[in-house]
């Protein structure tokens, strides 16, 4: 929508608190973070209808960060030194928060990071919701150990968090005694796939690690399909294939194949059941939900949660407050922040069924502390803040 | 022309007047704004230069910004390390010792040589192995196109060596000057103005002295230089490495001021985009390279705050306009043919005049000579 | 014995099989007038065009006081001092008329030169100079792309002229031009013997009386006939394939 | 490495490099005849796709495909030919400045893509009689990529035969070698222009439909190609249909056999570099057209 | 009878420079004038003006008394007038006869189509073009490329033959032929020719009127039968 871009809140008096929205809204992240960006409106909409927080209405300021780090920077410094928010919700890319964190660092304010991710950062100045490694992709390659794949073959974007998440689990490979079968990197948005499908024939691997992005699955489940490789024949496991982008895919296509999230939409509990209700009445009842956006919902209660706690909404005093909270339910499930600044959530693994939505397979036990460092990949390196 | 010199003169001045008073009158965030387009327009002066004036029109100027960039970055982030220490990407790429090539940025003096150095040498190699085989025209634009793709690409692809998609970011001092003081960042201003100013006289005086008109020659004439005993190659190169000078200077500016280096500024669009603020300015005004390069930039900053749908459609139309309607850019306003002058009013006057006429006599058949 | 200025040998010129230069020997001494003839396509201009490096002789060599020229890249053949005005005029379309004789008349032509005051100065004199000349002083500061046909080829001998070559080759100077300014040039260039060697090519045989100088009739690529200009007329063979009744 | 992994290359080779034909051959014809580098190009396949898409909404079963061929071929062609009247032919003889202006409007279709179809891909579903493959000893050839070679090659068959043997091919020749002149002997030459620009935009919009059927419909589905399509327009030489075949399977071996050594990304770089060098040993593309003109560069 | 050609106060410009000014003079189906005056007088620029190459900036052009004065190029050649530029201007890349095919397009009422037979009459003008009809226009030397340029405006039979000086550069033998077949062309046709011409001589001859420019204006007109030739030389070579 566009009413609400640029400035604060119609709604919102003079006596709000401003606080500010930075996602891709333009380019070619967009796709992607405009839903995050809606469901953090979601949030920010429920609690000023239900009286605000301190008393007070919040002010959503939302900028687009065009998907382009730069741009990302630019725009935080106008939300922070110019806007004067309390807080920021945004950013998906890895490049756009490393763009950013200089900024929050500089200037003391906070940012709530929604999406899972490479792990390898940990700033006192941002709140990492989304899963680390340790959450999402070794929990996978556990549950793929265990169902006895041997050989693995990693397919990812050609960017950090493929890179970083497939060094780990080469790491883990290695500890274990089993196989690389082959490691391909696509650039981002790429297409042409023959290739890597004429290496993965060559390889003839138990299980693919698919860590691409966006719109580059659409072409590499096609051109899986075929070459007479589809998900039966071999299995693929996903990490950034989530409801969405198995909607927009056309859910045959990746019917059958695995993702592993801290959320899927299938997911029990009243919590999910309501916002999943919130969310589509607001935005289309076609709608669907995914970890990202859920995370970007769940960060501005929490971010609610810790300024009533601090009684204030200085950056500092919400970030050590925040990390104290209680778990509280969420559509996520229980879930807290803990002093390395991270969320602690549970690991699920899903199998796309024919709607796009995801049959939970597997249920971590219990949720999963983060770990932003892998202590077999990096050994010695810890998160030196709280 | 005469008439409109004192008029452009003066505009300059107050203009220059106003950056130096830029950073108390506006605030950090607009300051910090303008000193990054400003950057910028030295790769717009730049592009004057080769696709003004000597008829080279590069779509890859984004390797040599990104080149000055991160030339500049790489010392950034090795000065805020302990000895032996590894940037952060590298730990997390998996890359074990630094390479060879990064030590050489070590020295905050090495690094400033290879921003100027690193492009220009580059661009100077570049130039003549191309223009050497007498490539020109459209098969160069195309060519330093897909340079910037291989760049961006390759940049992107060795993660462990560039940072990969990310960049490089998070920088703390420079000559041990903590970047993060608003003093720091004022000085730099500063620097930035006074190297675009230095930019702008410099170019001037090039574009004035003879080997401007050489430039202009070979720019459609290079095989009539070739046979009054002239090598145009030599003029091509300079003026390609002149500019890709520029543009490093550019780039590492840039970087200080936005603090992140990332393949983003340097692949396709971005190198299309830098043509585009020539192209507005005016291509054959080194002013107007300034003027749109500010200009293009702040309007892509408010008007994609206000409303980032709309942007994407205002840039594709200014590329429209800028080619269709003001051929010559903003310059092409003030300069000797402007459309504001009396004289063309006249033409359209007259022309209304023939086409009235037209309707109304009919030559009779037959009628005599005159 | 001293070696002549210019001498061709058994030069011969290959376009994909077609030989427009077909084992053609030549020679022209210092200071000399020659006029080349022959019918449309002999290759007059394709033996210039070897000469001055536009085309590459598939065998034989073109000698400039003795050295070989043959493989030299185009612009070093004209600091060796051999420059050529072109069938279809050739001038800088981006600068004005007295820039292109300036720019023609400036001696140092090697690229760094261009930053330093020295020689100009001189060059801008004798441009102007030659802009009298060729009648274009009410035309000294327009473009050169600007002109009329007949104007760029006065413009172009301009420039040839001013650069001051010892060897010059006129391809069809008085093409487009009416009696009068042919005789113009055909006075223009006898004041450039004896300092230079003018090689003319041109089918304008008042013209070519006018110059007197040795003429040679190519034919087919080959050398046909030489002699003076009497002799030429008188033959019957060129008068065939080539004059006609204008004999 | 075996030898089914080296065949199979070869003929991704050849798969790639029909795929840059399609893409590459629109361009060539303008570039050919009008100099002009039409940067909307990879918008107008886009076009293609989206138009691929919405047929098979409405005309779902196995022809579906062709008619969405046929829609888009027309539909694709429209717009060339509306993008040439109302913005190409005002700058005739300006070339670079034809770039940049058709760049913005690249921007503006891909912005209006986004828009329409928002900027989630769609997915185009391929006929069954396209799925599977057939077994070549130990290679597996995905009928797929079989259909699209043979349509490559039929589209260029149909291209060649057109400039070379029918009236309006030689009138193109014409103009593209003088303009001015060919309107001065009664060719109508902004006709020409406006059929030839049709031409390549409809064939551009045949490519979109084939890149539909392998990959992700987005608004910037076309971006992924241009860049490497203008390569071999050049690298072609002169915009002639013959050169850009052949500089369409340099490329598409190129980039497929390097890949046997090195991944996707650092392919897509040696690919680039490779056509630079070839261009500093051969400037004038593969296929080199001779010119007595004095400037001709 | 209707004259086949007026024009009225004629102006063209290039840019703000105005070239032609008041240009005004009539012709007669198979009339032959000669356009004389030195270098850079606006010949050729009247010629581009008639022919649409370049749009006048003023007065009126009348064919068969409509105007034409804003037609685009290509509708005139297609109501008869032919044109032969200065410089030639053949299609290098094509073959001769593709050449003279392409000159049939004058003979298209609207789109693409035209008779593909190009007229005996022109390789029976210009026997040389049967020889050489295969070849690469491109490669032919002047004298060949001349007789081309002729053809193929001939191709498109028109009722008005432009040419701009025509002889420049070619063999003295082709001139003669050249003009031999341009008297063929005006007597056995009976199409209107008009010239421009620096040998006078020839102009003289062949043509029966003449108009004399300078500086862009018609400064004399009259009969050749009338005037020698020497009355204007004076005029033509200031
Ligand atoms: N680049 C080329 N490619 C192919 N053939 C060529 C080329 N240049 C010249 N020729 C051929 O070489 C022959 C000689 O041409 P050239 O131009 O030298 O003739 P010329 O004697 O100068 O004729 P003219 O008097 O008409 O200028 C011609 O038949 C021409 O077709
Ligand atoms: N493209 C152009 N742009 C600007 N001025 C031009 C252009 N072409 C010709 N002129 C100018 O117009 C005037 C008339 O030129 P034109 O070519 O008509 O002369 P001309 O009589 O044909 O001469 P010539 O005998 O040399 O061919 C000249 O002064 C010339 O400088
Ligand atoms: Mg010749
Ligand atoms: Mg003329």
């Amino acid at each position: 929508g566009k009413s609400e871009s640029g400035n604060a809140t119609a709604a919102a008096g003079g006596d709000a608190i401003k606080v500010g929205i930075l996602h891709s809204l333009s380019g070619t992240m967009a796709i992607s973070e405009d839903t995050v960006k809606n469901s953090t409106q979601l949030a920010i909409d429920e609690i000023n209808a239900a009286g605000g927080v301190l008393g007070k209405q919040i002010a959503a300021v939302t900028e687009d960060g065009a998907s382009d780090p730069a741009i990302f920077a630019q725009k935080a410094n106008k939300l922070v030194s110019d806007d004067g928010v309390a807080t920021v919700f945004g950013g998906w890319t890895s490049a756009s928060r490393k763009a950013m964190l200089p900024v929050f660092e500089k200037t003391g304010n906070l940012l709530w990071y929604p999406v899972q991710f490479e792990g390898n950062e940990c700033s006192p100045n941002i709140m990492y919701s989304g899963a680390q490694p340790n959450q999402q992709t070794l929990p996978a390659y556990d549950w793929a150990k265990e169902k006895g794949y041997k050989n693995f073959f990693l397919v990812g974007s050609d960017y950090v968090y493929p890179r970083t998440a497939n060094l780990i689990v080469k790491k883990h490979l290695e500890k274990d005694g089993l196989k690389l079968a082959g490691e391909e990197y696509q650039p981002l948005g790429g297409t042409e796939f023959s290739g890597v499908i004429g290496k993965i024939k060559a390889a003839r691997p138990d299980i693919i690690f698919n860590t691409l992005n966006g719109d580059s699955n659409v072409a590499f489940f096609k051109q899986m399909a075929a070459a007479g490789l589809t998900p039966k024949v071999i299995p693929v496991m996903s990490f950034s294939i989530g409801e969405q982008e198995a909607q927009a895919m056309g859910p045959a296509l990746v019917e059958g194949s695995y993702a592993a999230w801290n959320y899927f939409q299938t997911l029990d509990g009243d919590a999910n059941a309501k916002f999943i209700k919130a969310y589509k009445a607001k935005f289309g009842e076609d709608k669907v939900l995914t970890d990202p956006m859920v995370h970007g919902y769940v960060d501005v209660y929490v971010w609610k949660a810790a300024v009533e706690k601090a009684g204030s909404t200085d950056p500092a005093k919400v970030r050590a407050a925040a990390v104290m909270l209680d778990a509280v339910d969420t559509p996520l499930g229980k879930v807290n922040f803990v002093k390395n600044n991270s969320l602690v959530q549970t690991a699920y693994i899903g199998e796309a069924d024919p709607k796009g939505q995801f049959k939970i397979l597997w249920t971590s036990k219990g949720a999963i502390q983060p770990e932003p460092y892998d202590p077999l990949a990096f050994p010695g390196k810890t998160c030196s803040i709280g | 022309m005469t008439g409109t010199l004192p008029i452009k003169q003066a505009a300059t001045g107050v203009a220059l007047i106003l950056a130096i008073a830029a950073p108390w009158l506006l605030s950090a965030y607009d300051l910090n704004l303008l000193a990054r387009f400003l950057a910028l327009s030295l790769t717009a002066m730049g592009l004057v230069l080769i696709w003004g004036e000597g008829g080279i029109l590069s779509l890859g100027q984004g390797v040599f910004f990104g080149l000055g960039g991160y030339a500049l970055a790489m010392h950034l982030k090795l000065a805020g390390l302990a000895e032996g220490e590894l940037p952060d990407f590298m730990i997390w790429s998996g890359t074990e010792a630094l390479p060879w090539w990064w030590s050489l940025v070590k020295s905050p003096f090495a690094a400033v040589a290879a921003v100027l150095v690193v492009p220009t040498a580059l661009g100077a190699l570049m130039a003549w192995a191309i223009f050497r085989r007498r490539i020109g025209g459209v098969y160069f634009a195309l060519i330093t196109q897909a340079l910037a793709l291989a760049f961006a690409t390759l940049l992107v692809s060795q993660q462990g060596l560039t940072g990969g998609f990310n960049g490089l970011t998070d920088y703390q001092t420079l000559f041990g000057f903590n970047l993060n003081l608003p003093s720091t960042t004022l000085a730099l201003y500063f620097i930035t103005l006074a190297l675009v100013v230095a930019g702008l006289l410099g170019l001037r005086w090039l574009l004035a002295s003879r080997y401007g008109k050489l430039l202009r020659a070979s720019r459609d004439g290079a095989n009539r230089m070739r046979f009054l005993g002239y090598d145009p190659t030599p003029y091509k190169v300079i003026a390609f490495a002149v500019a890709a000078l520029l543009t490093g200077m550019s780039g590492a500016l840039f970087t200080l001021h936005a603090g992140v280096v990332s393949p983003a500024l340097v692949g396709v669009v971005p190198s299309i985009e830098m043509v585009i603020w020539a192209a507005i300015g005016g291509r054959n005004s080194l002013i107007g390279a300034i003027a749109g390069a500010l200009l293009v930039n702040f309007a892509k900053d408010k008007i994609s705050t206000a409303m980032p749908e709309v942007w994407l459609y205002g840039l594709g139309a200014l590329f429209i306009a800028a080619v269709t309607i003001l051929p010559q850019g903003l310059a092409g306003l003030f300069g000797p043919d402007h459309p504001f002058r009396p004289g063309k009013a006249g033409d359209l006057f007259a022309r209304w005049r023939r086409e009235r006429a037209k309707t109304a006599s009919q030559p009779i058949a037959g009628e005599a000579a005159p | 014995m001293t070696v002549p200025m210019l001498q061709l040998e058994n030069v011969v010129v290959d376009f994909d099989g077609f030989k427009a230069i077909d084992d053609l020997s030549l020679t022209i001494e210092s200071g000399s007038m020659t006029v080349v003839i022959g019918p449309n396509g002999a290759g007059k201009s394709t033996m210039c065009d070897s000469i001055i490096g536009r085309v590459r002789p598939a065998s034989g060599r073109v000698l400039f006081h003795g050295a070989e020229i043959q493989a030299e890249s185009e612009h070093a053949i004209v600091g060796r001092g051999i420059c050529r005005k072109f069938q279809t005029p050739g001038v800088l379309v981006a600068l004005s008329v007295i820039d292109n004789l300036a720019i023609a008349a400036t001696r140092d032509r090697n690229w760094w030169a261009c930053f330093s005051r020295k020689g100009e100065a001189e060059a801008r004199a004798r441009a102007e100079e030659i802009l009298e000349q060729i009648g274009l002083t009410d035309r000294r500061d327009t473009l050169a792309g600007n002109l009329s046909h007949g104007e760029k080829q006065w413009l172009e001998i301009g420039m040839v002229v001013a650069t001051d070559a010892e060897l010059l080759l006129l391809d069809e100077p008085t093409a487009g031009m009416g009696a009068s300014e042919s005789s113009q040039t055909a006075t223009l260039v006898r004041s450039l013997l004896g300092k230079h060697a003018v090689l003319v090519i041109d089918h304008d045989i008042d013209f070519v009386s006018q110059l007197g100088g040795h003429v040679v009739v190519l034919h087919q690529g080959r050398l046909l006939r030489e002699g003076t200009l009497e002799q030429i007329r008188a033959d019957e063979e060129v008068a065939a394939i080539y004059l006609g009744r204008a004999k | 490495m075996d030898a089914a992994f080296l065949f199979g290359q070869l003929f991704n080779g050849f798969s790639v490099a029909s795929l840059y034909i399609l893409a590459a051959l629109g361009l060539a014809l303008s570039f050919g005849l009008m100099r002009v580098i039409n940067m909307a190009h990879g918008e107008i396949l886009m076009v293609g796709s989206y138009l691929a898409y919405l047929t098979i909404l409405f005309v779902p079963g196995p022809m579906g495909i062709i008619v969405a061929m046929l829609v888009a071929f027309l539909g694709a062609g429209m717009l060339g030919g509306l993008l040439e009247v109302t913005l190409v032919s005002k700058l005739t003889s300006r070339p670079l400045d034809t770039l940049l202006a058709t760049w913005g409007v690249s921007l503006i279709l891909q912005q209006a893509a986004r828009d329409l179809f928002g900027a989630t891909g769609v997915s185009v579903t391929a006929p069954a009689w396209l799925d599977g493959g057939f077994a070549l000893g130990p290679l597996q050839l995905p009928t797929i990529r079989l259909f699209i070679l043979l349509l490559a090659a039929l589209i260029l068959g149909g291209l060649a035969a057109l400039l070379r043997y029918t009236r309006i091919g030689l009138l193109v020749r014409a103009v593209n070698q003088d303009r001015a002149t060919a309107a001065a002997m009664g060719v109508n030459v902004r006709q020409v222009d406006a059929f030839i620009f049709a031409l390549g935009a409809g064939v551009a919009g045949v490519g979109g439909v084939v890149l539909a059927l392998l990959g992700p419909v987005t608004p910037t589905v076309g971006q992924g190609y241009i860049v490497t399509a203008f390569l071999v327009v050049i690298l072609g030489g002169l915009g002639s249909v013959v050169g850009t075949t052949l500089a369409a399977l340099m490329i598409g071996l190129f980039m497929a056999l390097s890949q046997i050594f090195v991944d996707v990304s650092f392919a897509q770089v040696l690919t680039l570099i490779f056509v630079i060098l070839f261009l500093q040993f051969r400037p004038q593309g593969v296929i080199a057209v001779r010119s007595r003109a004095l400037d001709a560069e | 009878m209707t004259d086949l050609m007026n024009l009225r106060s004629v102006s063209a410009a290039y840019g703000k420079g105005q070239v032609l000014w008041d240009v005004a003079f009539d012709l007669k189906a198979g009339d032959a004038i000669t356009v004389l005056g030195r270098n850079g007088v606006g010949k050729t620029t009247l010629i581009r003006t008639i022919m649409g190459q370049l749009a006048a900036s003023g007065g009126h052009i009348y064919w068969h008394g409509d105007e034409i004065t804003e037609m685009r190029p290509h509708q005139r050649s297609r109501i008869g007038i032919g044109f032969v530029p200065q410089g030639r201007h053949i299609f290098p890349h094509l073959t001769v006869r593709e050449n003279l095919e392409v000159g049939l397009s004058a003979l298209a009422r609207k789109g693409f189509e035209g008779p593909r037979a190009v007229p005996e009459m022109v390789f029976d003008l210009f026997p040389k073009l049967t020889q050489i009809a295969g070849r690469k226009a491109g490669v032919l030397s002047g004298g060949e490329q001349q007789q081309l340029a002729i053809g193929r405006a001939l191709a498109g039979q028109p009722q008005l033959l432009l040419l701009d000086e025509p002889t420049e550069g070619i063999q003295p033998n082709i001139v003669q032929q050249i003009e031999d077949a341009l008297r063929r062309v005006r007597t056995e046709l009976n199409v209107a020719i008009l010239i421009v011409e620096q040998n006078l001589d020839f102009a003289w001859s062949f043509a029966d009127r003449y108009l004399v420019m300078q500086r862009g204006r018609i400064v004399k007109e009259g009969r050749t039968a009338q005037d020698s030739a020497d009355t204007v030389a004076h005029l033509v070579h200031v």
